[in-house]
């Protein structure tokens, strides 16, 4: 009699992506639902794969550094910069003080604005357009602070084997300084919505919950697996300048999407401490060291990227090009962590729980 | 004469004080933004634009909601204005959403569909809170017609100040602002890409920001002629009240679904219910 | 009149956003087209995340085998008038990935492209002009007047004395 | 708390609008700026060196005749050859290079 | 350059991670290198920082056993190698098909430098 | 007629008792030569006679009502064999379903039975009152009865052909299903005429009857365990009427014009538990749902238009004496309960019969509820519902029907594309949805009265306006499902049997119709009625009921119809180049007669698609049913209260 309640009822059905609004990238999920309910989400991924790791190989080692920056335009410094280190441990080369002080500028002023963006991106997910643009004003700083010392705003194309391109005058750092004492004071106009609005915590708080033992078996790095409790951060082994300036991973515990924000927006405080110290103890020596030869052997280089620990594995033999470049980024790695916490959420809560692991698909593809 | 008028008022010049009050939405809520904004006429560029572009569908029948959703409001405000049955323009106006309901799930797409649930979960939210205003207003003058409204003595603010602010919420989800912006919304970052008006192209969602024009309207004059009464002065609050709206929409995320269905059934209806328990108490004591 | 209807309909050019291959830097630089300091609704522009209600296809980075059909799909539901507007060098070329197995090239090898804005990425100075370009190009559409594909100029030069001493970009 | 951001909202209100009115007021490019390639043909030697530097394939250099192509479409602008340029024949310009589309001339 | 790099067989792969799994390690990815006439599997590990490889040469056209049963994150990255270098893997949790990254135009194995004729012929099999 | 009849000698009958001899014998001879006829084409047209027959004499006797029937005593003797006969017939088939429960309420009602002839032998009642007789009330009920019932017989023609096609049924039972279907018609019509309460219980059993058999028709277990619940609960109905008529009897009344004149409140609060039971009303509705699984003109025919009816009607019949008592108030809330609940209950359905069903439940509770409330307005409002209903419901079960047996589902998710596969059933299911949701059609107007007349009662005003919500919900989401289309160029109509696409479309332009005329019905028809019932209705009622009349304002019909005649504009002059695929995130793939496709994980082919909300986990009927039984068993405790009281 009641064959109509307890048949299975039919599922729905959703493609979410790969155009959509919520996502600037193409990332494609197959949605299934019941009643809005996730019951399972499974990714197809491939929209924007571009084949660089097959292109490094064709390209020589020295313009390399200019492909894997574009590997994704977000952090696109600390791209070239795990590459150029991975390069330049092969060939032994010993980079310049002043240049691994430079290297960590940019690295947490591509952090400052990775973050930003996604905090950003995080609001317009759950409808909070006026914060979005809050928070990405803020964000123009930054940009304004990268183009001032770079160049450019997106691809700061600094980084080069054996140490930067460019030096920051002693008028240059002053401006950095000031320019992040006004971005902290835009930081007041919405950390404190961030953390204490009561709409915003009821999109956040409970929501996508990673414990900490599915991140550890899973492989999450970065933000995602700090939030889980994870004190994972690479930039504590002290690569770049990183050792002398001494860094504390960011940890919480919860594992929502809420601690996901937390980490992030802590980590923004923390990187303006790391860039004040940088700039202010930078010492003084030659920005970059020549490069003879060509490189041979087989290193992995890892760097802390704003989404986590992004690995490359190269294998050169002496000539000019790369026998293997292999990138693994920290996209890639969450992708699975993602993909676990997705059942049993809201429909709504899909662009939420997806931007919160700050997926870069164009990374996680390359 | 005064119908005609009346008539003319509704028909013609309601929704060009829509479109203004949408266009000064926009002005303001980019303001609030830290930005310039658009030109306080750009729904009517959008309007003409729309108008001009390719009517694109997924099938024929979608195309009779739309028309059906526009002649419906515009049914409402007509049936009110001539100070008809408020119960049959409540219908006429449920309808109006209903028939976007059902264009909408009237196509393929299933963020379309989703959409249209989600409409009608905002109906199941917010009705209530209109259908206590018509009780309240008939247990006030005794009579279901619009008419009677005018000639009671007091503003229904005064007997009514818990339906209004139940009203006010109400608002908040007619207008789609957040946080109750679910089924679609003015910008188009959300899950549903763009909701209920997926599907609707050109001319045709040219006839849905109409009907949101005269929308706006409507539940802005039932703030300025019900509860306030005096013309100037009820002018003055609808404009304070969507004021509110717009900053409520700017400090809000959206929220979910099943979230605003409870929030409107524990809160605001709640409060309208007390005041309309209140009005049937002091109707069998007062006699 | 004619004049003035299409004058209006340059005041609403509302874009939907397709990232083909792009490595998110144009499209970074597109969403802070939206923000406070750039702002184009100024110009009435709006970003719709729905093909069916663009009047502007705004693509960032090159084709690949996997999304060629998704632009294509998207390309297909834009009512006429319609704009295509490529961002960033990948969508004329491919950029740097060009030559790569999946990099089929830039967007006009799958649907015909209005405007290219060069650049790497374009700065959104550089993309506010590409978008009134690109109304201009509306409008010149919606008045039925022919409108022909962006081209793609190189910039040569020659020794001053030499016999093709030219310049044919004014930059 | 109900509502943190009003104080926000009416700050920045307070502010007026952050927007940089672009085309009608053109900010001045910090110096230093990667805006587009320009090379002196006065210098310029036609050596090659940058084509063969170029990460992109944009830069095409031959001796006869004499010509140094740049595809502005596929310039990534990052400035690799005007480091190499042994002429410092080329030069980065801050200001962004326009954008080529149909209504060219008409519009 | 490498260190901490054990060398294992195919048929040893799956014990030696097993046993990796409960001591805390964390798998953080695979590299296959094109070897000319084997693939030459890099398992990447690290434990508080430390980096630890497993190494596994197999010649083309053999099967690998998967380690996505062990590692559930493994299944991804296993799928990629196997669309671009045509390795296949045997008992992968979640098979796209060659179908994760490339699409069905794109060219097959495209990462692949020396194409052994063994290997294309299985991998001719497979498309069928 | 009246000549016809006269030349074989039986002149000395009257019109009017003529008019309910026809009535109640026509069908149950046509039924009986259906059950003989020895070819399908034969059965079909004794069945098409027999539904045009009395269709003609139901019209007819309307028109010669108001009227009443007297015959002698003898008729009292009669009406006892046959109900004998009738719990007989019951007991035996209860003992072949062991239902051992339904033979003991058999035997009890037999006692029952005895003791009132017994107790009535020694009186003899002075004032005779009328057996049978046809006022407005009646009048509309067999109007009804006749041509919907007509319709839905040549319907079943049809139909079942198609069903026995499929391996549905054998023809000796299909003899035998025509038998109790045309029976039926006049078992009815003698329900609605019958004014001694002997007779009317008669009937009510006779129903009883034919409900079960009709349920039991399919002979699977599902079925007979169906019929067997719904026999018991219609039986336990029959003991509490013919309780009723004991009780009347001492109270000295045998007619319900009698319990109206006597006003005898025990009777009434007996006679409207039976009517509960009949009603399906909370918490005795659970028959209803099973006796879902008869065939459809089955449903569409007793479980809908007509039969479930027979409760509503008898509270409608005896409100207006006990207007104002708190007992009216209690049925008041029965009502509007079984109308928000049941409405909810629809909600979570996704079986389209179900859905039905329990929407059947909802407004059969709206019209308990507006007898309840019993002034005028509301009086009105139930007699709207009862004929609009009927009609719309009758439409919409007869399209389930048909759709089923296309597309071998009645789901409600199966049916997207039905524009397309069956264009003219789809049309006329939405149509028929449509008339029961939209202004300016009837239901939605009476709702209206509803709702404006229960103003004064709050915790009915509220249980109306939240079953309101929820019909709408449940109405939209099919109404969406049903239209879901891609686009054709073109529509080929669906092949069906001539007699169910005829009965279809007569049906659907009678509903569309009357739909449109609703203010017409209302002022010429309604209103007077309404009047009639309640001669001494406060000024103010009368005023609210006049006041209903007016409310088709000129713009209820004029915007519809622009939007409507701006449809066909555009549909007319439609371009099929601007057609486009439905979004998909640009994966469209490609589109098919039912699927619209994208391309997913591995690049294969996925169908999009979205069902509707159920709520199934907060609505759950298995959850709910036993709640809301609880409380409702709770008021119908309330009710008998009132006989503790005495």
């Amino acid at each position: 009699m009641n064959n109509a309640t307890t048949s299975t009822p039919r599922r729905t059905v959703i493609p979410f992506g790969p155009q959509h609004p919520v996502l600037p990238e193409p990332l494609h999920l197959r949605l299934v639902l019941e009643d809005e309910k996730v019951v399972e989400a499974q990714p197809a991924v491939g929209y924007i794969h571009r084949g660089i790791e097959k292109l490094a190989e064709v390209k020589d080692f020295q313009q390399n550094v200019f492909l894997l920056e574009h590997v994704c335009g977000i952090c696109s410094f600390i791209h070239a910069l795990a590459y150029c280190q991975g390069i330049e441990e092969l060939m032994g080369v010993e980079v310049p003080a002043r240049a691994r002080y430079l290297r960590v500028v940019w690295s947490e002023l591509n952090r400052l604005h990775s973050h930003l963006l996604w905090l950003g991106l995080l609001a317009d997910a759950f409808g909070f357009e006026s914060l979005f643009m809050q928070i990405w004003r803020a964000r123009e700083r930054v940009l304004d602070l990268e183009e001032q010392t770079a160049g450019a705003r997106i691809m700061l194309s600094t980084c080069t084997i054996g140490g930067v391109r460019r030096d920051l005058s002693a008028e240059q750092v002053g401006q950095v300084l000031r320019g992040l004492d006004e971005l902290e004071r835009e930081f007041d106009m919405f950390v404190p919505v961030v953390i204490k609005d009561a709409t915003v915590k009821e999109r956040l708080c409970g929501v996508g919950v990673l414990t900490q033992r599915q991140a550890q078996e899973l492989g999450a790095v970065g933000p995602v697996a700090r939030a889980s409790g994870i004190a994972r951060d690479l930039r504590v082994t002290g690569y770049a300048a990183y050792g002398e300036l001494g860094v504390n991973p960011v940890i919480e515990t919860d594992g929502d999407c809420y601690a996901r924000t937390l980490v992030r927006v802590r980590e923004l405080y923390q990187s303006l401490l790391l860039l004040r110290k940088a700039l202010r103890h930078m010492p003084d020596s030659p920005i970059a060291v020549a490069v003879k030869g060509k490189p041979e052997g087989e290193v992995v280089m890892r760097v802390e990227q704003p989404r986590g620990e992004v690995m490359y594995y190269l294998k050169a033999n002496g000539t000019a090009t790369l026998e293997r470049v292999r990138v693994r980024t920290p996209t890639f790695a969450n992708l699975p962590a993602l993909l676990a916490i997705l059942p049993g959420c809201e429909l709504a809560d899909v662009p939420v729980i997806t931007l919160s692991i700050d997926p870069c698909v164009s990374c996680t593809e390359r | 004469m005064g119908t005609v008028m009346a008539l003319f008022f509704v028909v013609v010049v309601a929704p060009l004080v829509g479109l203004v009050l949408n266009g000064a939405d926009r002005v303001v809520t980019a303001r609030l933004q830290g930005r310039v904004g658009p030109p306080l006429l750009q729904p009517l560029y959008d309007l003409v634009k729309l108008w001009r572009k390719e009517p694109l569908v997924v099938n024929r029948v979608q195309i009779g909601y739309v028309y059906l959703h526009l002649a419906f409001m515009v049914m409402t405000l007509v049936l009110l204005a001539l100070g008809g049955d408020m119960v049959l323009a409540l219908f006429a106006h449920a309808f109006s959403a209903l028939s976007l309901v059902i264009g909408a799930s009237s196509v393929r797409s299933p963020f379309s569909r989703i959409g249209a649930q989600r409409k009608i979960m905002q109906m199941l939210a917010y009705e209530p809170v209109f259908i206590l205003l018509v009780v309240g207003i008939y247990l006030r003058t005794g009579s279901f017609m619009a008419s009677a409204v005018g000639r009671l003595d007091a503003p229904l603010i005064v007997s009514l100040p818990l339906v209004f602010l139940a009203y006010l919420v109400a608002l908040e989800i007619k207008l789609e602002k957040s946080p109750f912006d679910v089924a679609t919304s003015h910008h188009a970052h959300q899950e549903l890409v763009k909701g209920v008006t997926l599907e609707y192209a050109g001319p045709y969602l040219a006839l849905i920001e109409v009907a949101h024009f005269y929308e706006t309207f409507l539940l802005l004059g039932i703030v300025a002629a019900f509860f306030v009464r005096q013309i100037w002065l009820g002018v003055g609050v609808a404009l304070v009240v969507y004021a509110g709206a717009i900053v409520v929409d700017n400090v809000c995320a959206r929220l979910r679904t099943t979230w605003m269905v409870r929030c409107l059934w524990t809160v605001p209806v709640m409060l309208a219910v007390c005041n309309i328990i209140w009005l049937y108490v002091r109707r069998t004591q007062g006699g | 009149m004619a004049w003035s209807v299409h004058e209006l309909l340059g005041r609403s050019p509302w874009f939907v956003h397709y990232n083909c291959n792009s490595c998110n830097g144009c499209d970074i630089e597109l969403l802070a087209c939206l923000t406070p300091l750039y702002d184009v609704e100024r110009f009435g522009m709006l970003h719709v995340g729905n093909p069916k209600h663009a009047d502007i296809l705004v693509v960032t980075g090159s084709v690949n085998h996997r999304n060629a059909r998704v632009l294509q799909n998207v390309y297909a539901q834009l009512p006429t008038p319609h704009v295509v507007v490529g961002l960033g060098v990948c969508t004329s070329s491919g950029g740097v990935f060009a030559g790569s197995y999946n990099v089929l090239g830039g967007v006009d090898k799958v649907i015909p492209v209005d405007v290219f804005v060069p650049g790497c990425p374009p700065r959104p100075e550089a993309m506010m002009d590409g978008f009134l370009r690109a109304v201009e190009i509306l409008k010149r559409k919606s008045a039925g007047l022919p409108s022909a594909p962006a081209e793609k100029e190189v910039i040569t030069v020659a020794p001053p004395s030499g016999p093709h001493a030219e310049e044919s970009d004014a930059a | 708390m109900i509502f943190p951001f009003l104080k926000t909202l009416f700050l920045s209100l307070r502010r007026g609008p952050a927007t940089r009115r672009y085309p009608r007021v053109v900010r001045t490019p910090f110096p230093g700026t990667r805006g587009h390639l320009v090379n002196d043909a006065g210098k310029c030697i036609f050596c090659g060196v940058c084509a063969r530097r170029c990460p992109a394939g944009a830069l095409v250099v031959t001796r006869t005749p004499a010509h140094w192509t740049l595809d502005p479409y596929r310039c990534i602008v990052c400035g690799y050859c005007v480091e190499v340029c042994p002429k410092k024949s080329l030069r980065m310009e801050p200001w962004h290079r326009r954008e080529s589309g149909g209504a060219r001339g008409q519009g | 350059m490498l260190h901490n790099v054990t060398e294992v067989s195919a048929e040893s792969l799956r014990d030696t991670i097993a046993a990796r799994f409960p001591q805390g390690y964390r798998f953080i990815t695979l590299t296959c290198v094109d070897g000319g006439a084997t693939w030459e599997l890099l398992y990447h590990f690290d434990r508080n920082y430390e980096l630890s490889h497993v190494r596994v040469r197999v010649p083309k056209g053999a099967v690998v056993p998967s380690i996505s049963g062990i590692y559930a994150c493994a299944a991804l990255v296993e799928n990629e190698v196997q669309d671009l270098f045509g390795v296949t893997f045997e008992g992968l949790t979640v098979n796209y098909e060659r179908r994760f990254m490339l699409a069905v135009e794109a060219p097959l194995a495209p990462m692949v430098r020396t194409p052994v004729a063994q290997a294309a012929a299985r991998a001719g099999e497979m498309r069928m | 007629m009246e000549a016809l009849i006269g030349s074989q000698g039986l002149t000395k009958m009257t019109r009017n008792e003529l008019a309910v001899a026809v009535l109640v014998v026509l069908p149950l001879v046509g039924g009986a030569l259906a059950w003989l006829a020895p070819w399908r084409w034969l059965r079909s047209a004794v069945v098409w006679l027999t539904a045009g027959l009395s269709a003609a004499a139901g019209v007819y006797a309307v028109t010669l009502l108001p009227f009443s029937v007297t015959l002698g005593s003898w008729h009292e003797v009669v009406a006892v064999v046959c109900e004998l006969m009738l719990v007989g017939l019951v007991a035996y088939f209860a003992w072949d379903e062991r239902g051992w429960l339904i033979v003991g309420l058999c035997a009890v009602q037999v006692g029952v039975l005895i003791f009132e002839w017994l107790e009535g032998a020694g009186q003899i009642p002075v004032i005779k009152d009328a057996v049978f007789c046809l006022d407005g009330l009646a009048g509309a009920l067999v109007v009804i009865i006749n041509v919907i019932g007509g319709l839905i017989l040549v319907y079943a023609t049809g139909y079942m052909k198609v069903h026995s096609c499929h391996g549905g049924g054998r023809g000796a039972r299909e003899g035998r299903f025509f038998l109790v279907l045309t029976g039926f018609l006049g078992l009815m019509n003698g329900l609605v005429l019958a004014n001694h309460l002997g007779w009317l219980s008669v009937f009510w059993e006779g129903t009883t009857l034919c409900s079960f058999l009709l349920i039991r028709h399919e002979g699977t277990p599902e079925a007979r365990g169906n019929a067997r619940r719904a026999l018991l609960i219609n039986v336990f109905g029959g003991v509490v009427m013919s309780l009723a008529g004991v009780v009347a009897q001492r109270g000295g009344a045998e007619s319900l014009e009698g319990v109206l004149g006597s006003r005898l409140t025990v009777v009434f609060v007996l006679l409207c538990i039976a009517a509960l039971a009949k009603s399906a009303q909370f918490p005795l509705q659970s028959w209803l749902l099973g006796a879902m699984v008869a065939p459809t003109p089955v449903s569409a025919l007793l479980h809908s238009a007509t039969m479930v009816k027979a409760g509503a009607y008898l509270v409608l019949r005896l409100a207006p004496a006990f207007e104002g008592s708190a007992v009216m108030d209690v049925i008041a809330l029965i009502g509007g309960f079984s109308f928000a609940v049941a409405a909810a209950l629809a909600v979570s359905q996704s079986n389209a019969k179900r859905v039905l069903a329990y929407s059947t439940i909802s407004n059969l509770g709206l019209i308990v509820a507006c007898a309840g409330i019993g002034t005028p307005l509301a009086y009105a409002a139930a007699l709207m519902i009862v004929c609009f209903h009927a009609a719309s419901k009758g439409l919409l079960f007869l399209c389930v029907g048909a759709i089923e047996q296309e597309i071998g589902s009645r789901d409600i998710e199966d049916m997207g594309s039905l524009l397309h596969t069956m264009p003219l059933t789809a049309g006329v299911t939405i149509a028929g949805m449509l008339t029961m949701l939209v202004p300016p059609f009837g239901m939605l107007m009476s709702k209206l009265m509803a709702i404006e007349a229960a103003i004064e009662a709050p915790l009915v005003v509220l249980l109306v306006i939240a079953g309101s919500a929820l019909t709408v919900f449940f109405w939209a989401k099919w109404i969406g499902r049903v239209q879901t289309v891609s686009y054709h160029a073109r529509y080929r109509l669906e092949r069906m049997p001539r007699s169910m696409m005829g009965v279809l479309v007569v049906l659907c332009a009678m509903v569309l119709g009357g739909g449109l005329g609703s203010l017409a019905i209302y002022r010429q028809v309604i209103e007077p009625m309404a009047l009639g019932a309640f001669p001494h209705a406060a000024e103010k009622a009368v005023a609210a009921l006049r006041a209903a009349g007016q409310l088709h304002s000129w713009p209820i019909l004029v915007f519809p119809l622009l939007a409507v005649i701006a449809w066909l504009v555009t549909v007319w002059r439609f371009n099929p180049g601007y057609v486009r695929l439905p979004y998909l995130a640009g994966e469209n793939r490609d589109e098919t007669e039912l699927s619209y496709k994208f391309t997913s994980v591995k690049d294969e082919p996925v169908v999009a698609w979205a069902t509707s909300l159920y709520f199934r986990r907060t609505l759950n009927e298995e959850r709910i049913t036993p709640w809301a039984n609880l409380l409702a068993w709770l008021l119908v405790l309330s009710l008998l209260g009132v006989l503790g009281g005495r």
